[in-house]
């Protein structure tokens, strides 16, 4: 059994980090809002299939003028990534201006935002829905591939318990891509003039509105990189797994969310951090459940399992894995 | 008070419920001048992941109405035909079931998709003699509860699963076969049919794995399908998530064959999973019925007035749909050429014994199985829909 | 006897020390004061007592009986009810729905009496109401019972603190700050309240406050906290004339002008 | 204008032959036009009316009691819609009773629930289990399927397994608190679905993915129950049951804590009130409505499957109770059915209008916008529009006012109670 | 009282807030004439915080105005103010807990963008606390109350202000750092600063102050200098124990 789960170990990492990075940026998505808000952004995940849909537009409509054959796809890929995180930028900056903000003007419970929040969701879904049936007449849209090469890992002759790890090139592209907005973004937020000031107002939005910092607009900055950041990342979802369709943002949210609550809600880091371990957990479930159940529970509870782990880290560390604790004041 | 705040929001509710309300009668009222309305009804999901299939059932049953309107025309009769959403959702299904079951002049319904909403839905259907006839449920327990009114002409989940399991053990020689579904109704049903025959026949099942479906990563499945080292993977779902488990497949280096379900039967399959896709069998009930004039003409009827390629699932609710109609054709020329009832259609269609289909020929058995479905089996020799027949197997 | 004692008490919040090491005694049925500037430790030392905070070190005994290790809910049942310094009503009841919360310890009806209209319940209740209305009527609040509390002005607002307190009927009552936001009316009025509550309602009362006036004139004993540590304690005439009291507190304009 | 009408909400007389003639109005017009969904919710608009009109309680009760229990059902039965009415009303009932019970968990004792829909799976499974031949695969004893008229015994044992959830969901629960709470009742939701979906092996609890049908419809005095007329009034019986206990136990003392606890978490402990007993309470009781209507859920259908208890069904129970108005019971209620009517039959009937419209050719519509398949982006835009427009709810919780006349009155003639023993007129209060 | 032109540097004129339906201010009066240190004493709730936030825009007065060099203020948003020229340091220092030192300066001065001009007003704030040039890269959560309280009007400097407002600087700090930070007021008051001091400690405040407003419950009760206030019996009696 041990054997086994060895074997195909590195092949599951491999998987897992795919899915991990993916999860990890989306959640950054999530995090950042509720840092500054304390608002769950339900119509985050669509943003990130909005960007996925855009992306696939984009790349549709370079290859009808017959830009695909005559560039290296990396360069097409840098143009459909940043038109789709610049578009979903803005549309989570006007996400914020029609539903957010005029409740927040108003003072109106925090709950209330969450409706608002799934009422986005369900017109993005459509709307999307509604944009790609009249344009393809089905709304599963598989994109052309940009990176196809298939590449095997031969750690079987040097570490003969390991089996081959085979990938493709677009797992190599969203590791690096991924991995630069991680950065990136770190950077921006520890190290800007703006990232300043959005810790500033996630720390205390009255007080940095007295250093004379307009609130609201970073309020928007923070809508429009954690929309870009999604969207993009929708883009690269597309490039690794092909096929898309307006729902891949529901389920996808869901993990995100859990991801950033796993690490800390609010905490950019903890996203990241746990982002890729619901990643590498859950392709590890699927894995290897049943082998270790012998067959009672299956791949299909890997979610089951990702909960667990959830609730339980939640019980022990209820300000997340990499959060800090709020002791109220008394 | 409140009630000040209160009257604009409600007024418009108002409003637009008068609007509705006042235009629907109208409507209603001024058909019945000219002629007596006759409505199909169609109940499959139009919005939500399984929109696609459900909107080719409906589209293939809305050209058939389309066809035959002027046969009913002569008659008498305004063919129409009423779509309805059931959102793969049971409650939504009933609720639907009941609005249906209250306009007097829908006579039959074609649907569902999901054998979840299929099998409440019917009971109601089943209190109204309304008659339905599904396209795509091939769960057992939908005709296994014997009403009267339910028929379907789609292949049960215990023909067409052990069909699959024969071809894979007797022909393909398979001898340790991975198993995965999608654990809905649809693909859990066949799976476990496909599993319990091939298990019968003597194959080693090396494991059986639930997917969840609207997910895209099944690299953790097919690790472990990997470690197995199986010489066929069974996958009982449909398209979506089956595209992407060859191509996944493929692509950590198992070259071996894939099988699925009649879930697979669409040219979705080949876009999503590219090249992959060679080597990929999948059993259908459905012959290819481009290879026939008459399905010919339907596939190109269906993109004229659609501007879409037929699915196979097209095909089936075209021929839900007509069969239903030849039904209600023959209860109206039985009752004189007058309005039959819910009831006698509903007998009229059951005593259907055979009907050309542009995909399969129908006649329905004395639970509203269809006696003449056949499976055929399909192999991918290249990444191009449709596929190449392999097999054909009757029913026993 | 002191019926309320403290034994080198101490609590760190991570490495800071909010109070270090004080040992007190309360005198019962007695008016105490508890003063210093503000972040000395007064509110730390008040969420010891009633089991907010956990002391890091040190005792707290009612009647003998330690409280330490207790949950918030029980050291109120044990006797002890408190009022707090940012005022934590609940808003969004009635105010006297927050008397009858006030009253929950002392309510034996169980919730399925409740729906089975039992009776003694319904005696119960009613009986609660009026006592509740009494308790509004005796801090002066009895216009108000149908009013939301977070609508209340502030001096309002710490007197229904009072009430709720006092409804659950404590032996030992903690004022944080009573008298803050009062104009020098009502906190007259407070003082004679203070006062009163203390003979009628036979209940020892101990108090954080800084207007000076109203603490020397009703305390009896009176103990100052100065950066955690106790730095002084005495009747109210030996506190005022305490230099060291005066530089840390009062102000060392109060030694040049007083 | 304005004079006339504040004349009229002064006057009780006017507003009752006001109302009187409005519930004969749209009685007989649904009595006329069977097919008329707007007949139909206009008729049902009376009891929003009701709710407003200066009456006393009890009068209102007892009026909309005769309307929604004999008025509607009686004119309604006349057509062929009739059990299209049926179906709406009870598909209201159960929701406004599930939304009720989240109400209880989110509205009253401030606790985020985003797993609701588990314990009406729950309820739902318990009753189609037994009332199937699904039992007979793991239950060593007993005869399956149970008989139809052990099904008001299941409404009972729903509630209690539902309730026994809610506890076990709560005590993890207990040590995290707002969005994580949100997150932790999701995964559990998750949890239970999957685990319901996949109960196929080792043992066969639930049958699976394939779900379990066939359940044995209700019996009443030898009499089967299977239309939706009838389920009508088992689920306003439920209903009544659950209204009931949620006034009750509002203005009680366990109500108190909850909204206490919900204000000021330690101000509440700091009142004697336990967290732990008074939140697993909250959980337990609002759980319990839950899995009531599970059962009756179970029972109309005659089959069950995960796919009616997905996350989505969650939140759109928690989207009836923030629009309705959180704590508010009235507006718990109008919630849940202006979420459900619009769901099953005003925006159905929309798009059945549109799709008409387009057929015979008013309107071109391009297959891809098809009508059929707008009702949830509708339904979106109408949540975004509520939700920006009605900030507080559709009926904003309000506090019940005390007589203080009665009270005053009372209270001077009760012996002095035993908290302020002596004499009040010693010192005379503070004033 | 007032200047040449008979306005004054700030004035608030009947200036009413809420906190929802609890009326906080009843109608403030208040005026502070360049170069001037106002010192508004008070007990606890009476409506000293919420006369600062309603200056600095973080309440918005319902009625009444408030004019800063001749410029209706009223309606403005709290970075609006800020950038008119007025600095608050916040009841209870309100630091950025988990900035540095430096951000949280940096933040000060938000609205400027030549870096040259942000590093000499931090070293003017350091001329002031050279304690916060050692502890630079610390995270602001970390420091001791004092520190904070130097951070805090650190802070507030680098938006180089006109007007500067402190909100109970002295609260629990040690009286030695009170000193300390209260001949820091001074001396910036010497400089040319206008500060309006908000403080319960009145003895400190009334000392430095050339002006004191006492309020109570929403309500100014009484105003004059200084050292007329501290000698006031109702003053010495409601405060000064």
């Amino acid at each position: 059994m041990l054997q086994q789960i060895i074997q195909i170990l590195p092949q599951v990492l491999v998987d897992g980090l795919t899915l991990g990075f993916i999860y990890a940026v989306v959640a950054i998505g999530y995090t950042l809002v509720y840092g500054i808000l304390e608002l769950i952004n339900f119509a985050h995940g669509d943003v990130f299939m909005t960007g996925s849909f855009i992306g696939a537009g984009v790349l549709f409509f370079l290859m009808s003028i017959g830009f695909l054959s005559s560039v290296p796809s990396l360069i097409v890929f840098i143009i459909v990534i940043l038109i789709a995180a610049l578009a979903t930028g803005f549309l989570g900056v006007g996400i914020e201006r029609v539903a957010y903000r005029p409740l927040r003007r108003r003072n109106a419970p925090k709950l209330i935002a969450l409706i608002t929040s799934i009422g986005i969701s369900f017109i993005l879904e459509d709307v999307v829905r509604f944009i790609a049936e009249l344009k393809t007449g089905n709304y599963i849209i598989t994109a052309p591939s940009l990176f196809k090469t298939q590449y095997h890992l031969n750690i079987h002759s040097i570490m003969p318990f390991f089996h081959n790890v085979t990938f493709q090139a677009s797992f190599l592209v969203v590791l690096v891509v991924t991995v630069v907005m991680l950065i990136s973004l770190d950077i921006f937020v520890n190290r800007t003039k703006w990232g300043m000031a959005m810790r500033a107002v996630a720390q205390d939005r009255e007080t940095a509105s007295l250093m004379s910092i307009n609130v609201n607009r970073v309020i928007s900055v923070t809508f429009f990189i954690g929309s870009a950041l999604g969207g993009a990342t929708g883009v690269l979802f597309m490039i690794q797994y092909g096929t898309i369709d307006p729902y891949i943002g529901f389920i996808l949210g869901i993990k995100a969310f859990t991801a950033a609550v796993l690490g800390g809600i609010g905490n950019i880091r903890g996203a990241m951090l746990g982002g890729i371990l619901l990643g590498l957990m859950e392709m590890f479930a699927a894995a290897n459940l049943s082998t270790i159940t012998h067959g009672a529970m299956g791949a299909e509870y890997k979610d089951v399992f990702a909960f667990i782990i959830l609730i339980l880290v939640l019980i022990f560390k209820p300000e997340g894995l990499f959060g800090k604790a709020v002791v109220e004041k008394v | 008070m409140n009630i000040k705040r209160l009257i604009p929001l409600f007024s418009i509710i108002v409003l637009i419920l008068g609007v509705i309300s006042g235009c629907a009668s109208g409507s209603a009222g001024g058909g019945s001048k000219a002629k007596t309305v006759i409505k199909i009804a169609t109940q499959t999901p139009l919005s939500g992941p399984e929109a696609t299939i459900g909107d080719a059932l409906k589209l293939g049953a809305e050209l058939a109405i389309d066809d035959q309107k002027a046969a009913f025309a002569k008659k008498g009769f305004d063919l129409q035909i009423a779509p309805y959403d059931d959102q793969a959702d049971p409650k939504k299904g009933v609720a639907n079931a009941q609005l249906i079951a209250s306009d007097s002049s829908i006579l039959g319904v074609v649907g569902h998709l999901n054998s979840g909403v299929a099998i409440p839905s019917s009971e109601v259907y089943d209190k109204n003699n309304i008659v339905m006839v599904s396209p795509a449920n091939t769960a057992t327990a939908v005709t296994d509860r014997g009403l009267k009114t339910v028929n379907r002409i789609c292949a049960r989940d215990d023909f067409q699963g052990p069909a699959g399991a024969n071809y894979a053990v007797n022909t393909l020689k398979a001898k340790k076969i991975f198993v995965i579904q999608d654990k809905t109704a649809y693909g859990s049903g066949l799976a476990q049919a496909f599993r319990d025959q091939a298990a019968k026949l003597g194959a080693q099942i090396v494991g059986y794995e639930g997917i969840t479906v609207g997910e895209k990563d099944f690299s953790g499945v097919i690790s472990q399908a990997v470690a197995q080292k199986p010489d066929l993977i069974y996958f009982g779902g449909v398209y979506a998530e089956g595209g992407l488990i060859i191509k996944q497949a493929r692509q950590q280096g198992l070259n071996i064959p894939i099988m699925g379900g009649d879930g697979m039967d669409s040219s979705a399959t080949v876009q999503i999973a590219g090249d992959s896709v060679k080597n990929f069998y999948f059993s259908t009930v459905v012959g290819d019925v481009t290879k026939t004039a008459k399905g010919k003409k339907f596939a190109d009827d269906y993109k004229a007035k659609f501007g879409k390629n037929i699915e196979s699932y097209s095909a089936y609710g075209y021929d839900s749909a007509s069969v239903l109609l030849q039904g209600l054709m023959n209860a109206i020329d039985k009752n004189g050429g007058k309005l039959p009832t819910r009831q006698a259609v509903a007998q009229a269609v059951r005593a259907i014994t055979n009907f050309d289909g542009i995909a399969t020929k129908v006649g329905f058995d004395s639970k509203g199985d269809n006696n003449f479905a056949k499976i055929y089996i399909y192999k991918f020799n290249k990444a191009a829909y449709p596929a190449t027949q392999v097999s054909e197997i009757t029913k026993k | 006897m002191s019926i309320l004692e403290v034994k080198n008490l101490t609590k760190q919040f991570g490495g800071l020390t909010a109070t270090s090491d004080i040992s007190m005694g309360v005198e019962k049925n007695s008016i105490t004061a508890v003063i210093g500037p503000n972040g000395a430790g007064k509110t730390t030392f008040f969420n010891m007592i009633t089991a907010v905070y956990r002391p890091t070190s040190g005792d707290i005994l009612l009647n003998g009986k330690s409280l330490v290790g207790l949950k918030p809910h029980q050291v109120s049942k044990f006797g002890i009810t408190r009022t707090f310094q940012n005022i934590r009503l609940f808003n969004e009841q009635t105010v006297l729905d927050n008397v009858l919360v006030g009253m929950h310890q002392r309510l034996k009806g169980h919730w399925v009496g409740t729906l089975l209209h039992f009776p003694n319940v319904k005696r119960e209740e009613e009986n609660a109401k009026i006592e509740a209305y009494k308790i509004l009527e005796y801090v002066g609040l009895e216009e108000y019972v149908n009013e939301n509390a977070g609508n209340l002005a502030y001096g309002a607002q710490r007197r229904l603190e009072i009430a709720r307190a006092i409804a659950a009927k404590p032996k030992v009552l903690l004022l944080d700050e009573p008298a803050a936001g009062m104009n020098p009316k009502e906190t007259q009025k407070l003082t004679d309240l203070i006062h009163d509550m203390r003979t009628r309602l036979d209940v020892t009362i101990i108090l954080i406050e800084h207007d000076m006036k109203l603490v020397m004139k009703i305390s009896d004993f009176i103990y100052v906290l100065d950066h955690g540590e106790l730095i002084a304690s005495g009747v109210p005439e030996e506190i005022r004339n305490n230099k060291r009291v005066i530089e840390a507190y009062l102000g060392k304009g109060a030694v040049l002008n007083g | 204008m304005r004079e006339q009408i504040s004349k009229f909400s002064q006057s009780p007389k006017a507003q009752a032959i006001f109302f009187a003639a409005y519930v004969i109005v749209t009685a007989l017009g649904l009595y006329l036009m069977q097919t008329s969904v707007i007949a139909f919710l206009l008729l049902l608009f009376s009891i929003l009316i009701l709710y407003y009109l200066k009456l006393k309680t009890r009068t209102k009760w007892l009026i909309g009691l005769f309307i929604i229990a004999v008025v509607v059902p009686l004119v309604a039965s006349q057509g062929p819609s009739f059990q299209s009415y049926m179906e709406v009303g009870t598909l209201v009932g159960i929701y406004a009773a599930m939304s009720l019970g989240l109400n209880v968990v989110v509205g009253f004792a401030g606790l985020l629930d985003l797993g609701f829909i588990a314990f009406f799976a729950v309820g739902a499974y318990t009753y189609a289990i037994f009332a199937s031949t699904q039992a007979s695969h793991f239950m060593p004893f007993g005869h399956y399927p149970l008989p139809g008229d052990t099904f008001w015994l299941f409404i009972l044992i729903g509630a209690i397994i539902a309730s026994i959830f809610g506890i076990l969901l709560g005590i993890p629960v207990l040590r995290v608190r707002g969005d994580y709470l949100a997150i932790v009742t999701l995964g559990f939701g998750e949890i239970i679905r999957i685990v319901l979906n996949n109960m196929d092996h080792p043992i066969n609890i639930t049958n699976g993915a394939l779900g379990i049908s066939s359940i044995t419809p209700p019996n009443f005095l030898g009499i089967p129950i299977g239309n939706s007329s009838q389920f009508y009034f088992i689920v306003l019986g439920i209903f009544l049951v659950v209204i009931y206990i949620v006034t009750r136990l509002e203005h009680s003392k366990l109500g108190r804590a909850w909204k206490a606890v919900r204000d000021n978490e330690i101000a509440a402990q700091a009142s004697g009130i336990p967290l732990v007993k008074t939140k697993l309470a909250a959980f337990a009781i609002g759980a319990s409505f839950s899995g009531m209507m599970g059962a009756v859920f179970a029972a109309k259908q005659m089959y069950v499957d995960a796919t009616s208890f997905t996350y989505l069904e969650s939140t759109m129970i928690l989207v009836m109770v923030i629009l309705g108005g959180m704590g508010s019971v009235p507006g718990v209620i109008l919630g849940a059915a202006v979420v459900t009517i619009l769901n099953t039959q005003v925006l159905t009937d929309l798009s059945n209008w549109l799709t008409q419209l387009s057929t015979n050719g008013v309107i071109s519509i391009p297959d891809a916008l098809s009508p059929a398949k707008m009702q949830r982006l509708i339904f979106g835009i109408l949540l975004v529009v509520f939700a920006l427009y009605r900030t507080q709810g559709l009926i904003p919780h309000k506090n019940r006012k005390i007589n203080v006349e009665k009270l005053k009155k009372e209270a001077s003639e009760a012996p002095g109670g035993a908290l302020l023993s002596k004499e009040r007129a010693e010192t005379g209060g503070t004033d | 009282m007032a200047n040449e032109n008979g306005t004054h540097f700030l004035e608030l004129k009947q200036v009413e807030s809420f906190y929802g339906k609890i009326q906080a201010l009843n109608g403030i009066d208040l005026y502070i004439n360049e170069g001037e240190i106002v010192t508004l004493i008070g007990s606890n709730g009476a409506g000293k915080s919420t006369t600062l936030k309603s200056i600095s825009g973080q309440v918005q007065p319902k009625t009444g105005t408030i004019l800063f060099d001749g410029t209706d203020i009223t309606k403005n948003a709290p970075h609006q103010t800020a950038l008119s020229g007025i600095a608050q340091v916040p009841e209870g220092r309100r630091i950025f807990p988990r900035l540095t030192v430096r951000e949280n300066l940096q933040i000060g001065a938000f609205s400027v963008k030549d870096k040259k001009v942000v590093s000499e007003r931090m070293e003017r704030v350091f001329g002031y606390f050279p304690r916060l040039k050692e502890r630079l890269e610390q995270k602001g959560g970390t420091m001791s109350g004092g520190e904070q309280q130097m951070l805090a009007i650190g802070r507030a400097l680098m938006m180089k202000p006109k007007l500067l407002m402190l909100d109970e600087p002295s609260m629990g700090l040690a009286p030695i750092i009170v000193e300390q930070i209260f001949d820091i007021v001074k001396e910036m008051n010497k400089e040319g600063m206008t500060i309006l001091l908000v403080e319960q400690n009145a003895f400190q405040a009334l000392q430095i102050a050339n002006r004191g407003y006492v309020i109570q419950t929403g309500s100014i009760v009484l105003e004059g200098k200084g050292s007329e206030l501290m000698t006031n019996e109702q003053v010495r009696e409601a405060y000064l124990a």
